[in-house]
């Protein structure tokens, strides 16, 4: 849908269904998600809410080339995406830092594997280390970590290689409130120096709220789709503690919330039906 | 995590209790022998062991022996360990290269090495290449079997989480899959050092010049049982001396993981 | 006409049974001389003599066809056996050069070469040695190298790798069709072994434990009656004779070398199975000079063998 | 994760696959032995090899010894597997002995198993018992150090989940320790299927009065390579059958896994 | 410190303190928690908050026997902790189902160590599944579920086998808001039923205060220690999602709030320093 004129969106999904087989392998498959089609414009902050299992994962799988869509198809800047997708960078929801490297390590590997040689790279994740609030850490592994920990490693790790489009799954669950709304102002300022787009995954709508230009809202699945979409035209920059208690902020959360609470139950019932 | 456990008894204790075994294992050997509930002729007697294999080390003559052997082993090992990883890495990522040879791969490692030994004389000569042949058909199959599945076994998440990373093939192999399956590897290595050291003494024994094998064969051929056995004990002291140089190894490679883990019982 | 045999289920060793060295072993089977004399035989095969015999000392045969050197050796070390039937009178041990090396005339230029053998420590091994010191030259001049008694031994030669082997048929005559040998000492001729020993040598006999003849006498009569029958069959037999015997496997590598291998070795074999004490003697200088065990040990050679059977089954069997 | 991942190509098609490559192979060989490259009276040709295999199996004479090696081979794989799963978790869950004995595994791993023939005919006679002990010490230790170390590489927190919610010592073997080192044990599994035939042939060449291996024997007694190399590929053809099975088991019992996880590359 | 006639607590830490060897084995160790004492009454309901990596999953870890501390002791029920402890149920933070067993499977798994036999354990646990609203995907093995979905398939685990006390480690951080308050609310029917002991890790000071009988306060690590204790005195039973609005709790939140800021600031710096 990219006039010719106007830069390709950062992501665009087009008619998305992802079907996995069923657990024993015959039998009926199950749908996650049936249709979705969505944009993410160039230097957006969009955000995505929805029950949980209804394909969130999923679909970020989809836009990361990590997975290939059962119908429909994604598209990263004009270009399909087809392998793992270049221009993205994904924090993924599941632990996934490599456990024989330290945290050090792990935060210059996207450098390394860029071709940046390891002393530099090093030197390079130490401002990033800090930056997340670790840096007497470096020398952990993975496992002498706490969750929380882990996943700001994971954080540093991600936006260190300045990707084009973030992708993000659930980054700060796993965080208190005050780290974590240092962690959000952090990617905020991050976000507005140069830009980036963002796909940002969250069970907390007003974290949703405060962080997007736009929130999409899933339906339950199976076979989930988009059901809603709303604009957050609140100032930039923002206080991600303080917006929340604007007016403006709580309008659209009362609103956004009503619309997420029916789809919430409705996807409770049907799991509890099936 | 570090848990309730009895602790392990401290370095000298431990070997206290492995010399322990090593005179329980003489003494009975001793009895038995001695009361010829076995038969001396088969399995000689330890006092005649230890005192064949001291004189041999006194006198000098093993060294030259014992040094070919070794060297076998240790090229056998190098190679065989090397081209096992390699292939191992090779047929893991290359799936239809794997599926179709599979096979092929599994029929060779089938065949008997003892039937092969003329094949690898006839190619490589009676020196130490043709016992380093037979080594390596031993060495080679152990450490593939263990890397392939090692490179499988690699977590998908960290995998994918590596990729978007922007690691290539290169990368992947350097910084997922290689450490990742480095513990399958080490696992294979501990079989693979006794294997090395089979390969070569075989090799030796049904044909060579030198070697221990050769004086296993030469003390079997004239009935010494004394003999065949020193050869044994020299053989296997070495064998245990190379594996603690693979675990020191095996240590510091992996120094990331989880300390006594799996010390947590009651 | 036999009276009940104490054991007819026989388990006989031997250590490499389609060689030339114990064709006697496979005649008496293919001939069903063991069935008609009522014994019920399982031939087990072994990578080499020295296995055979252990597995004779061991319990788990109760024959072996094997060296007669073993029953000294077995001595030497306080395991008496026994031969019950000679089945080679000459060793049939050839000592040959590599023409490749082209340098070796005779076996003073042995010297600093390279002799493959069989195995260290074996027969071959030992005639190789007899052979030096009888021309004034020690063991040591020379390096040993094993290089087996099968196609090893071939691939060996064929890269040059040794200078001049000891080794038996069907190697030597395999070589020899090929042309890679020039022999220097063979003693699968009477001459040849006379030359080489001094004296005949007994080679393959028939053996076991003092026990078992002791326990089976019977039974021991019929090995030898078997074993006797064979010989004198053999002695009688053309070539044909015996390929029509043999199993076909024997000769699908290439008939005409079994068949000339087999010419090369017919002189070995005994005549009628009997001990002859000058062998006997010979075979202990031989041990006794290069076997460290037996060079100590006081050897009783007449408990070595026994003629007794075979004596007694050339009284009833018709020459 | 399912990915962009090039297909593999279907069933048919990779079988076409894997008899191209065996056709190559006797064309590669046939050709060399013809033009006289490898010399016919070490490698036989390929020609005469299958002639004669087809005619040992249309004479029905191989199937006795057939039969015997094969006994032999199972008897020892079982053993073997059985053994070394048995010890292999013992000896992870038990660090005290696992500690004080691993230097003499090591070591009679390293023992050159033709010397230990003539002793395993002694304690076990001339028949099948004393070629299926061969093959147990091979197989034994491949299995042995792969279950230990699979042992050794179970999560720690799905561990100490399932001692939280009451699983003793018994439970954790059978709900947690061998699902989770069922890869190890499948992976070594592969190579043990391979030794197994191994110790079986070699213990058969070695002294016997049937089997493959006696086959094999008696045809190089008699240079009769067509007839060795018969051997052989009878040999291999059964092996890739009994690994083939162990393949369905293993694709059975691990079927929880992800699917076609690593096939992820573009 | 249990009176002979009092009933013995169901958990009580007696300064206890974790020391970590440094993560080469060499060097300076790192200490987590230093002297940590508390008690949880029989039947008490307690939270514990604290920033992340100030020791809390460390604390859990001592009390369900999994760790054992440097100093100090752990008791439950009157006994020491010297093993694991038996009378414990423990929800990991990390995720810790059996990959190798169905959903269904997985809850069933305590009880067939029970000695249950298999077929009656899963029939039992079918009903667990369906109440954390998992129904129909008792056939699915954990990497078919979604992360919200392991989350509550390790809560029905952890319940199904009636534990005397039940440790959670941030049970719910992966849910979202509604599937959340439904679970929570799941949760105190259950323990308002037969009055279980829980220890409550969060880090949603709201959570805390609405499940609780007491919010204990941790101090930012190194060296962590209990700096507040607040007793919630709110009406039971509760609906976790009303009692958000009510004065009392609001009051009690800023009280809390107020202490737990502070301490992640000083938590936050101390990283930064060292
Ligand atoms: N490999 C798979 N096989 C079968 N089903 C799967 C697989 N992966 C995901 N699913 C199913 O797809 C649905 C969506 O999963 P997904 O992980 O995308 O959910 P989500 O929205 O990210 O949920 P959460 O918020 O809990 O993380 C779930 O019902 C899940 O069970
Ligand atoms: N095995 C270990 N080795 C070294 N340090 C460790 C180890 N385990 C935990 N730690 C350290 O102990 C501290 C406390 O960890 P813990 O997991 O208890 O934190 P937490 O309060 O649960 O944090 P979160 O809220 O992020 O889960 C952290 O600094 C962590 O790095
Ligand atoms: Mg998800
Ligand atoms: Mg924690």
């Amino acid at each position: 849908m990219a006039e010719a004129a106007a830069p390709a969106p950062a992501l665009q999904l087009e008619g998305v269904t992802c079907t996995f087989p069923s657990p024993d392998g015959r039998g009926r498959s199950y749908t996650a998600v049936q249709g979705a089609s969505f944009t993410v414009a160039d230097g957006e902050f969009v955000s995505i809410v929805g029950p949980t299992g209804s394909g969130k994962s999923t679909m970020l799988n989809v836009a990361a080339g990590l997975l290939k869509p059962s119908e429909g198809r994604a598209l990263s800047f004009g270009q399909p995406v087809t392998g793992i997708n270049p221009k993205a960078g994904y924090m993924f929801q599941a632990e996934a830092l490599m456990p024989w490297k330290s945290a050090l390590d792990n935060v210059a590997a996207g450098l390394e594997f860029r071709g940046v040689a390891r002393a530099q790279a090093r030197e390079r994740a130490r401002p990033w280390l800090s930056r997340v609030g670790l840096e007497g850490f470096g020398d952990r592994f993975p496992h002498q970590l706490s969750g929380g920990m882990r996943k700001r490693v994971a954080l540093a790790q991600t936006l260190i290689v300045d990707p084009k489009i973030i992708l993000m799954d659930e980054p700060f669950s796993a965080l208190d409130v005050q780290t974590r709304q240092m962690m959000e102002n952090e990617l905020l300022d991050l976000w507005a120096a140069d830009r980036k787009s963002v796909v940002f995954i969250t069970h907390d709508l007003e974290e949703a709220i405060a962080m997007s230009d736009r929130v999409l809202v899933l339906s339950a699945g199976p076979g989930s789709r988009l059901i809603g979409e709303y604009r957050i035209d609140l100032d930039r920059p923002r206080d991600v503690a303080d917006i929340r208690m604007t007016p403006q902020f709580l309008a659209l959360h009362r609103e956004i919330w009503g619309q997420l609470r029916d789809e919430v139950l409705k996807g409770y019932a049907q799991t509890k039906l099936r | 995590m570090r848990s309730h456990a009895k602790r392990l008894p401290s370095r000298p204790v431990i070997l206290l209790l492995q010399l322990g075994v090593l005179i329980a294992f003489f003494l009975i050997w001793h009895v038995l022998t001695d009361t010829k509930i076995l038969s001396p002729f088969f399995f000689g007697t330890p006092g005649a062991v230890l005192e064949r294999t001291w004189k041999d080390f006194a006198s000098g003559v093993i060294w030259y022996h014992l040094g070919i052997t070794l060297l076998e082993t240790a090229l056998a090992f190098a190679i065989g360990t090397v081209a096992g990883i390699a292939f191992g890495f090779w047929f893991a990522r290359a799936p239809l290269v794997s599926i179709v040879f599979d096979p092929y791969i599994k029929a060779v490692n089938a065949l008997p090495r003892v039937v092969l030994a003329p094949i690898f004389a006839l190619w490589l000569g009676l020196g130490i290449w043709s016992k380093v042949a037979l080594g390596v058909t031993l060495v080679f199959f152990i450490v593939f079997f263990n890397v392939y599945q090692g490179v499988k076994e690699v977590s998908p998440v960290v995998l994918a989480n590596a990729r978007m990373l922007g690691a290539n093939s290169r990368h992947l192999f350097r910084h997922v899959y290689l450490p990742s399956a480095l513990s399958w590897v080490f696992s294979s290595l501990h079989t693979a050092v006794g294997f090395a050291m089979v390969g070569a003494v075989v090799g030796e024994y049904l044909g060579s010049a030198a070697g221990l094998g050769y004086r296993i064969h030469q003390a079997e051929g004239v009935f010494d049982t004394v003999g065949v056995f020193s050869g044994m004990l020299v053989l296997t002291i070495f064998v245990v001396l190379i594996d603690a140089a693979v675990t020191v190894i095996e240590k510091r490679l992996l120094h990331w993981r989880p300390q006594d883990q799996h010390s947590g019982q009651h | 006409a036999q009276d009940k045999l104490e054991k007819t289920d026989i388990k006989i060793a031997v250590g490499g049974k389609p060689l030339l060295y114990y064709l006697p072993l496979t005649l008496a089977e293919r001939l069903g001389y063991f069935k008609d004399a009522g014994l019920n035989v399982e031939i087990s095969d072994f990578g080499g003599g020295s296995k055979s015999l252990q597995a004779l000392v061991g319990g788990s045969a109760d024959v072996v066809t094997g060296a007669y050197d073993h029953t000294i050796q077995m001595q030497a070390k306080g395991q008496p056996i026994v031969a019950l039937t000679q089945l080679g009178r000459y060793p049939g041990i050839v000592l040959a050069a590599v023409n490749r090396a082209d340098t070796i005339k005779s076996v003073k230029d042995l010297k600093g070469k390279k002799v493959g053998v069989t195995a260290p420590g074996s027969s071959t091994n030992f005639m190789l040695n007899y052979v030096l010191t009888s021309i004034g030259m020690k063991p040591e001049d020379v390096s040993i190298i094993g290089v087996g008694g099968g196609p090893s031994a071939i691939a060996a030669i064929k890269r040059g790798e040794i200078d001049a082997i000891v080794n038996l048929d069907p190697v030597i005559s395999q070589a020899q069709a090929d042309g890679d040998i020039t022999i220097l000492a063979d003693t699968r001729t009477e001459k040849g072994t006379i030359e080489v020993y001094g004296g005949p040598y007994p080679a393959a006999v028939l053996y076991a434990k003092p026990e078992f003849v002791k326990e089976n006498p019977k039974t021991t009569q019929a090995l030898a009656d078997v074993f006797v029958r064979t010989m004198l069959w053999l002695n009688k037999a053309s070539t044909e004779d015996v390929l029509k015997v043999l199993p076909e496997e024997y000769f699908l590598g290439n008939k005409s070398l079994y068949a000339q291998a087999f010419e090369h070795s017919k002189p070995t074999y005994s005549p009628d199975g009997q001990f002859t004490e000058a062998g006997a003697k010979a075979a202990l200088t031989v041990l006794k000079a290069f076997d460290p065990a037996v060079a100590s040990a006081n050897i009783d050679l007449s408990k070595t063998y026994t003629n007794q059977y075979v004596a007694d089954a050339l009284k009833r069997l018709p020459k």
